[in-house]
């Protein structure tokens, strides 16, 4: 029972990312007052993807193949940790927030080794700058979650969550550091504005699109919904991290449906934010993303000292 | 105590003591080569009367080898091959200017004092003439190191050798009324063949550098120039 | 006792019969021979000592205690092992014009000579005569090291024959005071002998032996090559022919040490004072240090290797001071594996440097290359000197490092800075002469690498486990000079 | 057991000294012809010729070598399953003291190591070294010292007094410079191996001199001794910092790691595999037997300076690694950065011993031996691939490299499951080790001091940022080597190997990667073992969710299960494929790279490998010396055209001006003022000994 709740929830959360994004582009094209595609404009794009015909190149090797399979399972495997509408599921035991965070380097990991196979400019360019901001971006994140992770004293995301509902609204400055760090780092590694912008095919702003600029067909199509389905972990992990009220803590029917509510507001709300961000501000050089990323350890490591030096009390 | 409480023996020793000791400071402040292995003469000689003495007063028969001993070596043999060399040189003219000589001379004679105050903690144990003559000794040997230092001609620095090799003698005959008889001739074999050695390497040295100046023998430094 | 007499007399032989026809061709293997035979000699007086202990001469000439028989046996074996390298070493030099018939005569005789006055010293009982032979030693040597009559050769020569006749007959002066220090015990007759001295040394006047102690220190010290007394070693070492070096290096500086440690025994044993002591440690130390960091500066193989020996009689200088039965033990292997050690780098040395006609380092190069036998045996030499187990300096450096560390721990600091730094020394001149191509025209020689071989292994013997009979001797040879039971 | 391990040694020397006889065919068949003609009934065919009998002779030797760590391997596994410690004397050594030999677990633990590292190395060497002139490199030399450095590493792990142990560590190091020093002819392989043995000697002085303090509090220098001695904090403080001088050297802690990068290079490909892969967890294996078995109490500053060495070592080590162009340097570099991850945690290990909570102490210890373990896997697997790589391209240089993946396919898979365990990808062993270290590092809570709780998860962090950073690293191996287009005609023209021991080789060892990184808990358990015997403390509860599962602490605290994890990838990866298969009118259309439309790319377009890293090297420009220059040939009218660019970038070791060459010109400048003594004149000479014996006679009266 509870390993088919646990499949479902990661399968709504798969389904559900494409959604995410169509979301996002609406959002933001209301607020630059420009005609909206549907909501589910992403789900069409990627059913076209997969029924074209992929045109690989002839320097592709067989990693090339290869590649989109495990990214979209690495991220896949990610999904199935994160609690979504329902907490204590087992398969949030396999895997702890630090495997979660390797899932993302796994997929990353092919992603630069595809964008360097058929050895173009652009690919080489893309992959360095991926690998680039992932490794200065990681520190900060794993510090963000550590100063929850300590809190919770596990690194179990569900029994984190538990903790965090036990204890109530608890005002810790902590988790004020750690949240902002958590916003800035995910923007950053979902390749968002001011870190990359998913919109432009611009050769020198391009990161993401640099990389997977030689794919095509369903290969694209499963690497552009790794990518949104990435977008949406960091959304859900943020929100039911820090907001985790309304998540689903048994497994009777109306419980669930409450948490899937709550979860799409919490969603909802997260993703306007995203967009007021990236219609406010601009796409910044490269070489001033580690001043960015920079700041977001600052503040991570402030969660940290805080809590360390503020909430411990022995 | 002083001298007139003492038997004549030991009043000869102690004057051929300061007659050794007048010698070594001869040689040490003497720049011409002939005179200073005359001096160096005179000074075996003194050592062959002392060890007579020596063996007439103690009536010692094996001290008269060793004096007839000494007497051929030391006086006779070795000066006279020295002074061959000079003249084969023609080094007999010119005199060695010593640097500071005063300076040397005056080293010379606190290194006399030195020797006393070293060997004064033994006194107590026996009596002054020997320790007196030990010093002497022991001055005559450092001085001829001093010599061999101040000097830079290599025949210089053989008599500066021997008179070292004089200095033990006189301890050794004065103090312990000389040594084991097979020491004595061992050694006087080992001079023998030293100043015989000698000789051949004055032939060597002269074909390499034709001088006898140790100063230009300094081919084997390690000294960045 | 007949094996000292028989020793001795076939050294005397040697040196008529080499004086009057050395120069044939079979003389080698004759001086072969004959070091050989004496070899035997002195095994069976060991075998002897080892069943009867310490012999005495009717006559109370010689005296052949635990200590010094291993060190007459050494002596013999490196002689032969020597004498095997120098047959085509010599014939070599005789064919390219460097050596005369006449020259070769000398060597041969004064090898003899050296050999024996290396026995007299180790046997007698007579540390006057003792005296003698240590005199004897320099003379025998110093024709040879100006052998090649080169004028760097007469210099070095000259400045060997001065400065270790000078020390020596302060060695003498510190003798007559010891004499002296006897004679005033009265009933006592010919107080030079050993076995005398030791009876009596509780007796003897502490003031005057402290005395005689430095005279002998600085006398002997100068032979051993102690800084500031060393001058003369690397010269002698690197203008006379190879062959003398490995004895030099092998035999007169152990010989020297040997009577350097018989008087420190008298010394400890008259004045209940670490003066002696002290004094050792300290000149052991400076030498050590001054040697090691000395190698770096060389441009010259022998020289380098000249200083390494230098460097190494300063640590067992070191450990003989320390006393206590470990660093004694310690210091008697040392002796041991390095006289092996030493002598055949020497003899790899000599094979080098005829190689590429030359002592000069920056010319010799790729021997690896060039000849495998003499590249590997100077790199596992120069492995085997620098303390690198499981050969034998290693052990004894060991020990004398726990020795140390026991008594004065702060002293182990610059010990082993010492080390490190010799290491560096050696090595960074050695590597480019084995290592690398080997340059044009250089050829191989016809190389006789047996002694080399059988000292290596004999020294990596000892580096794994040390024979019980050699255990026993060290273990009394121990008693005897630290008064300390060890086993 | 004992037994075994007696014979894995002598096996190992057995093939060093056959090897001797590879070019005495002559002589062995002389011998052969003594026999009774009874024995020379069967035909001993090898004695026709030399080629052949060579062959024959390199073929035995490595067998030999492979019996001794099969002999290795069960030695370990017996000792590490029957929990008993062995101990026995060899009648060799001082008169007083024999060869003590003790056999407990953590020493099965390391034979472990060496004997899968050896068997690799066994079965990959008779390819290897095919390719060496007999009269340039001679086999003989190689073989013997191999296994001379084989046995040594063995008697180091059998060792039971101070003395035998200083032998055995002194034999590895000596053989494993002749090794290095194998290819003499050209300079660097000499400069390395003078550097390598120079720091060898002064890291084993240290360590005697360790040993030493020990034993100037104990009754003798055997081990046993040792374990009684009861020291003072500040000796206990100063042998402490003396053996991690010493085992550090060996281990290449930054900053005294310089021999290694410059080593490893240079050796011959197996026996690179061979020092980095095992011989530097034999330095880890001293450390562990000094500081948790010898030294009676841990205390937490020694943590402390751990940790921060550690720390250091891992950034160092992983940003000098990002920038190498030479694999096997680059290689060098990143087990600098390994070896920094394991003495950090172990640092977290001795904190938490010291201050009294044993079962997180026994955490970080199996971190540390685990990862340690792994290491050697992972990385002797891609020493060995790299040495493929130089065998079949003659080329170590990435730059020159590329589009290997498809001219040596079986080598690109397991290269590449190398790089995913080295980067810690989940699924491969690497990931798990960093796992336990994390989770040991978030355990900080219990202590008190609030210092300590504020940096260690900030190495925490550091940590991340390493594993990070070693990931892009990997990337831009694997990416530059093998993928892409060829960048110089040597990879053009390179085929995949035709030797199957080599292959088998890294196959195995890849295997033994995904193997561990799928049921870490077979090797953890064995962990625990070596853990209850040297800290007394097992994890309480590794398997409190079954054997699939791992949860070090608590279940409730972290759990991680790869195979489930495995098993989910697989649905995952099968679901999609399964929807996206192909149907007729999606087959795949091959065509050209896209070229922007402007046409004619060639191989030079690629990313290089200095390209690729150039974002970090300019963000974290401070943390090397870097000479970068960019020359233009102009010409032209006004020199306005550019005929060519050429970019030339040098990077030097920090280290090198702030530690080493202040070292060595003291040492120069002081042995120069020393040879001012040695003046020529002979007068000077009697001066000297003159005031000597005045001084001397001054002092004594």
């Amino acid at each position: 029972m509870n390993w088919l709740i646990a499949i479902l929830q990661t399968a709504l959360l798969v389904g559900l990312s494409p959604l995410l994004a169509g979301w996002l582009k609406r959002c933001k094209c209301f607020l630059q007052n420009r005609q909206p595609p549907s909501v589910f404009q992403p789900y069409r794009d990627l059913l076209k993807l997969t029924r074209k015909q992929p045109v690989l190149s002839h320097d592709a090797s067989w990693l090339f193949h290869f590649a989109p399979y495990m990214v979209l399972s690495a991220t896949v495997l990610a999904a199935s940790v994160v609690p979504f509408i329902a907490v204590d599921l087992p398969t949030s035991a396999t895997a702890d927030v630090i495997v979660l965070v390797g899932f993302f380097a796994f997929a990353r990991f092919f992603l630069t080794l595809a964008g360097l196979d058929v050895g173009t400019a652009f690919g080489g360019m893309g992959a360095s700058r991926e690998v680039t901001i992932s490794s200065l971006a990681e520190p900060a994140m794993l510090m963000a979650v550590f100063t929850l992770t300590m809190t919770a004293s596990t690194t179990n995301l569900a029994f984190a969550i538990d903790h965090v509902l036990q204890a109530g609204l608890v005002l810790r400055p902590s988790f004020l550091f750690a949240l902002f760090a958590l916003l800035l780092v995910a923007v950053a590694e979902t390749g968002r504005v001011p870190v990359d912008n998913p919109a432009t095919h611009l050769e020198l702003t391009m990161i993401h699109e640099a990389m997977i600029l030689e794919y095509s067909g369903r290969h694209l199509a499963l690497i552009e919904w790794a990518s949104q389905l990435k977008l949406m972990l960091y959304g859900v992990l943020i929100a039911n991290l820090f907001f985790p009220w309304g998540i689903a803590q048994s497994l009777s029917l109306n419980a669930l449906g409450f948490g899937l509510f709550a979860i799409l507001l919490k969603l909802a709300v997260l993703t306007l934010i995203l967009a007021f961000a990236e219609t406010a501000v601009a796409k910044m050089r490269l070489f001033r993303v580690q001043e960015y990323l920079g700041f977001a350890y600052l503040l991570a490591l402030l969660g940290m000292l805080s809590h360390i030096v503020l909430e411990v009390l022995l | 105590m002083n001298a007139q409480h003492l038997d004549f023996y030991m009043q000869t020793i102690l004057s051929m003591a300061a007659l050794v000791a007048f010698t070594s400071f001869l040689m040490l402040g003497q720049g011409r080569l002939l005179r200073l292995i005359f001096v160096f003469a005179i000074q075996g000689l003194l050592l062959t009367l002392t060890t007579g003495l020596a063996a007439y007063s103690l009536d010692n028969p094996h001290l008269y080898i060793s004096a007839v001993l000494t007497l051929l070596l030391k006086v006779l043999f070795i000066p006279a091959m020295l002074r061959r060399e000079v003249l084969k040189m023609a080094m007999h003219r010119d005199v060695e200017a010593l640097k500071n000589k005063t300076l040397i001379m005056l080293s010379g004679a606190s290194l006399m004092i030195f020797s006393y105050y070293i060997l004064h903690p033994i006194v107590q144990t026996s009596n002054a003439v020997m320790i007196n003559a030990l010093a002497v000794g022991l001055s005559v040997v450092l001085l001829g190191m001093l010599l061999m230092i101040s000097h830079r001609q290599a025949i210089a620095h053989v008599v500066g050798f021997m008179s070292i090799e004089n200095g033990l003698f006189f301890a050794a005959i004065v103090a312990t009324h000389g040594m084991p008889m097979v020491v004595e001739l061992g050694v006087a074999f080992d001079v023998l063949v030293a100043a015989i050695l000698f000789g051949i390497f004055f032939l060597h040295i002269r074909t390499s550098i034709d001088s006898l100046d140790v100063d230009l023998m300094n081919r084997l430094h390690e000294v960045e120039k | 006792m007949i094996a000292v007499y028989f020793i001795l007399f076939l050294a005397l032989l040697g040196i008529v019969y080499f004086a009057l026809i050395g120069h044939r061709t079979d003389v080698g293997k004759i001086n072969t021979a004959l070091n050989g035979i004496s070899f035997l000699a002195t095994v069976w007086l060991a075998v002897t000592v080892l069943k009867h202990g310490t012999l005495l001469s009717e006559n109370k000439a010689f005296l052949i205690d635990s200590f010094n028989v291993y060190l007459i046996v050494l002596t013999a074996f490196v002689g032969m092992t020597t004498s095997i390298f120098s047959a085509p070493y010599m014939a070599h030099e005789n064919a390219i014009g460097r050596l005369n018939d006449q020259r070769l005569r000398l060597y041969y005789s004064m090898y003899q000579g050296f050999m024996l006055a290396m026995y007299l010293v180790l046997t007698t009982n007579n540390m006057g005569v003792m005296w003698v032979a240590m005199e004897g030693a320099t003379l025998a040597t110093v024709l040879l090291v100006s052998l090649y009559r080169t004028p760097e050769a007469i210099e070095a020569a000259w400045k060997y024959f001065i400065l270790c006749g000078v020390g020596i007959a302060q060695a003498l002066f510190g003798t007559v005071l010891l004499y002296y220090a006897a004679v005033q015990i009265n009933g006592i007759d010919n107080a030079l002998l050993w076995t005398v001295l030791y009876e009596h040394a509780d007796k003897l006047n502490p003031h005057i032996l402290e005395l005689a102690f430095v005279f002998l220190l600085i006398g002997y010290g100068t032979k051993m090559g102690l800084v500031p007394l060393h001058n003369w070693l690397p010269d002698a070492h690197s203008e006379g022919p190879t062959p003398m070096s490995a004895v030099l290096s092998g035999l007169l500086l152990n010989d020297a040490l040997y009577a350097v440690v018989r008087n420190k025994m008298l010394v400890d044993g008259a004045t209940h004072a670490p003066t002696a002591s002290y004094l050792m440690m300290g000149f052991g130390m400076l030498t050590f240090l001054t040697a090691a960091l000395l190698l770096h500066r060389q441009k010259d193989i022998k020289r380098l290797f000249s200083y390494s020996s230098i460097e190494h009689m300063g640590m067992m200088t070191f450990a003989f001071g320390i006393g206590g039965s470990l660093a004694t033990f310690a210091g008697l292997l040392h002796m041991t594996v390095h006289s092996l050690t030493k002598s055949a780098i020497f003899v790899t040395v000599g094979h080098a440097s005829q190689l590429a006609g030359t002592q000069k380092m920056e010319q010799i190069r790729g021997l690896i290359k060039t000849q495998p036998v003499i590249g590997w045996g100077l790199l596992i030499g120069t492995v085997a000197i620098a303390g690198f187990p499981p050969f034998g300096v290693f052990t004894s450096e060991f020990l004398v490092l726990m020795a140390t560390m026991h008594s004065y721990p702060w002293l182990t600091l610059p010990l082993l800075l010492g080390i490190g730094v010799a290491f560096a020394g050696l090595f960074r001149h050695i590597q480019p002469i084995v290592y690398g191509n080997k340059p044009e025209g250089q050829e191989p020689i016809k190389a006789n690498l047996w002694p080399v071989l059988i000292h290596l292994a004999l020294v990596l013997w000892l580096g794994l486990a040390i024979p019980s009979f050699l255990a026993d001797w060290f273990s009394q040879a121990t008693l005897l000079i630290s008064g300390e039971k060890l086993l | 057991m004992l037994f075994l391990a007696y014979l894995a040694v002598l096996l190992s020397i057995a093939s060093g000294g056959l090897a001797l006889f590879v070019n005495q065919r002559v002589f062995v068949s002389s011998l052969w012809q003594q026999l009774p003609v009874s024995l020379r009934q069967q035909p001993f065919y090898c004695m026709t010729d030399d080629a052949h009998w060579r062959v024959v002779i390199q073929r035995s030797v490595f067998v030999l070598l492979g019996i001794a760590s099969v002999a290795a391997i069960i030695a370990g596994l017996g000792g590490l399953l029957s929990k008993q410690i062995l101990t026995d004397q060899i009648q060799l050594g001082l008169p007083w003291l024999p060869w003590h030999v003790r056999f407990d677990s953590l020493s099965a633990l390391f034979f472990l190591i060496v004997g899968i590292g050896t068997g690799a190395v066994s079965l990959y060497g008779t390819g290897y070294v095919k390719h060496y002139q007999e009269q340039d490199h001679p086999f003989a030399v190689l073989g013997l010292f191999t296994g001379l450095f084989v046995a040594g590493m063995l008697l180091v792990l059998l060792a039971d007094d101070a003395f035998f142990f200083m032998i055995a560590w002194e034999v590895m190091s000596v053989a494993s410079y002749f090794l290095v020093a194998f290819q003499h002819e050209n300079p660097a392989n000499r400069r390395a191996a003078f550097l390598y043995l120079l720091m060898a000697e002064v890291g084993a002085l240290a360590i005697i001199l360790s040993f030493g303090v020990l034993a100037s509090f104990s009754t003798g220098i055997s081990f046993e001794a040792f374990r009684a001695a009861h020291l003072s904090d500040t000796w206990a403080s100063i042998a402490f910092c003396l053996a991690l001088l010493g085992f550090g050297m060996k281990a290449g802690l930054v900053p005294i790691h310089v021999w290694l990068p410059e080593a490893h290079p240079v050796a011959p490909s197996h026996i690179s595999a061979l020092m980095s892969g095992v011989m530097l967890k034999i330095a880890l294996y001293g450390f562990i037997r000094f500081c948790f078995d010898l030294l009676d109490k841990v205390q937490w500053q020694w943590g402390l300076v751990l940790l921060l060495l550690g720390t250091v070592s891992a950034l160092g080590g992983i940003f000098y690694a990002l920038l190498q162009s030479n694999l096997k340097r680059l290689l060098a570099y990143s087990s600098v950065e390994n070896i920094g991850i394991i003495f950090m945690v172990l640092g977290l290990a001795m904190i938490f011993m010291a201050n009294g909570h044993p079962e997180l102490a026994a955490l970080g210890f199996i971190a540390a031996l685990l990862h340690a373990f792994n290491h050697a896997l992972f990385k002797n697997l891609l020493f060995l691939g790299a040495g493929i790589i130089q065998q079949q391209t003659h080329e170590l240089n990435m730059e020159m490299l590329g589009g290997l993946i498809k001219k040596m396919p079986r080598t690109s898979v397991t290269f590449l499951i190398g790089c995913m365990s080295i980067s810690a990808l989940p699924l491969f062993n690497g990931f798990v080790s960093e796992w336990l270290v994390f989770q040991t590092a978030l355990q900080v809570d219990v202590l008190e001091s609030g210092v300590l709780r504020s940096l260690i998860p900030i190495t925490a962090a550091a940590l991340a940022l390493t594993a990070a950073l070693a990931a892009a690293c990997f990337v831009k191996v694997y990416g530059i080597t093998f993928l892409g287009v060829p960048r110089s005609h040597h990879s053009e023209k390179a085929v995949e190997t035709t030797d199957k021991g080599m292959l088998t080789a890294t196959a195995l060892l890849a295997g033994l990667c995904f193997l561990f990184g799928i049921f870490p808990s077979l090797i953890i358990r064995l962990l625990n073992q070596v853990s209850s015997q040297i800290l007394g403390q097992a994890l309480k509860n590794d398997t409190a969710l079954g054997w699939l599962w791992l949860a070090p602490v608590d279940a409730g605290q972290a759990s991680y299960s790869a195979p489930l994890v495995l098993v989910s990838a697989l649905i995952a990866a099968g679901v999609c494929y399964y929807f996206l298969r192909r149907t007729p009118d999606t087959l795949i259309r091959k065509s050209a790279t896209w070229d922007c439309g402007f046409g004619g790319l060639t191989p030079r377009m690629q990313y290089s490998a200095n390209a690729f890293t150039m974002p970090l090297r300019r963000i974290f420009a401070p943390v090397w010396q870097l000479d970068e220059q960019v020359k233009k040939d102009l010409s032209g009218a006004l020199n306005q055209q550019v005929d060519a660019v050429h970019y030339q970038l040098h990077i030097q070791d920090h280290s090198w001006q702030w530690l080493y060459q202040p070292l060595e010109n003291g040492v120069n400048s002081i042995a120069k003022q020393v040879s001012r003594i040695q003046t020529g004149n002979i007068r000077t000479y009697l001066s000297y000994s003159f005031v000597t014996l005045i001084v001397m006679l001054w002092m004594v009266s």
